[in-house]
């Protein structure tokens, strides 16, 4: 699985991407997080803006309860400021 | 329809875009009205009282241009639209830089407004493009005003 | 605020216009928003079903001009712009050759956009500009489109 | 006075402005346009079309009940087909 980041989400995590392997028992995109946040506590972050992070899954906006595979590509981002 | 079609343009690039050029190719058999958007990057932030140097954009490659595709088959149902174009420019970027272009062209001058308006209040909102601004060698990412999740509000009806 | 003030410009002139000059020159300190309505001589008469070979526009020189610049201070009062252009092209055209440039600059988009739209809808109705469409070798003066008189009410809160 | 006529009311009068010299006792554009109708029956176009004509006295939108005097520049046209 593969996972971004970006804008400052990508600076706090300091990556813009990394490849994962999805362990079985992970469904959705909240209990990736909750995973990912056992491994290292910077991805805190995620959970503590949960308000506010946008979540795509194969470049689609989705939700936290969105239910997710090892062949998915997930991003994490802030709301958008282009335009 | 896809974005190879004549009618409808979608560019994500570093480079400069010409208003005439593109308007010219918005005009279709029959078009009547043109109506383009041109954001423009400002040089001042008021929240905060200071000058910005320059601003970095970043988006989300294929993402980015599936979004705004979303856009654009949401305006074509809504108005009836004969061409639209979408330039958005990403990378460094300094003040009174040009940073996006919205060009709609139709038969009739209300739905090329309306279709326009529609398109950039979408923009805002949806298309996954990030802003860092760059005041006195600091970097500070721009946030998300509320005011645009309003303006998108009023095509709701 | 006169005609010749840097941020006003009114021109009544038979030659074509620039879109990307006149949106550069839209551009003052500030601004972030650019919207420019741009009107295309169609080819075809829907109403009678007729092909437009071409079309002569008239005006009232002096008064034409001054109800444009009554229009602009109104648009000023409504909307804070940070520059108008308005182009009208008089003459004789052929179908597809650009006839009216209206470009407003702001600090906002919904500013701009409505802005434009405004201008737009007030020079459709009292700008005093007459068309004469030629079909198969005959003149046709063009009449009154209700749906304009209806457009400016959208104004009027 | 300059009287002009625009679109096809000029056509229709068959010049684009004439100069006259107002009568004393013409007051307003609905006397002015009743004068001229009695000395030529084509003007019954515009007092035909009333509804219809608008009126500029001085370059100024005004109406059939606006006063005039000599000096004045008065317009007569269909309404407005530009943009």
């Amino acid at each position: 699985m593969i996972i971004k980041y970006f804008s400052w989400i990508k600076e706090h995590i300091g990556k813009s991407e990394e490849q994962i392997e999805l362990p079985d028992h992970i469904k959705n995109v909240n209990e990736l997080i909750n995973y990912l946040n056992e491994i290292d506590e910077k991805y805190n972050l995620i959970l503590d803006k949960k308000e506010l992070i946008k979540i795509a899954v194969n470049k689609t906006y989705s939700s936290f309860d969105t239910n997710i595979n090892d062949n998915d590509e997930i991003a994490f981002f802030p709301p958008v400021t282009g335009g | 329809m896809t974005k190879n079609s004549p009618l409808i343009k979608i560019k994500i690039q570093n480079e400069d875009f010409d208003v005439s050029v593109e308007t010219k190719m918005l005009q279709q058999t029959n078009t009547g009205a043109i109506v383009n958007f041109v954001g423009i990057v400002r040089g001042y932030d008021e929240k905060n009282d200071q000058i910005i140097d320059s601003m970095t954009l970043e988006h989300y490659p294929g993402m980015t241009e599936s979004e705004i595709e979303k856009i654009i088959v949401e305006s074509y149902k809504k108005w009836e639209l004969t061409g639209i174009t979408v330039i958005h420019r990403v990378g460094d970027l300094k003040p009174s830089d040009q940073i996006v272009f919205v060009g709609v062209s139709s038969k009739h001058r209300q739905n090329a407004f309306n279709g326009c308006n529609f398109i950039m209040d979408w923009l805002k909102t949806k298309a996954p493009f990030w802003k860092v601004e760059e005041k006195n060698n600091k970097k500070n990412w721009v946030s998300f005003n509320e005011s645009d999740n309003q303006a998108l509000k009023k095509w709701e009806k």
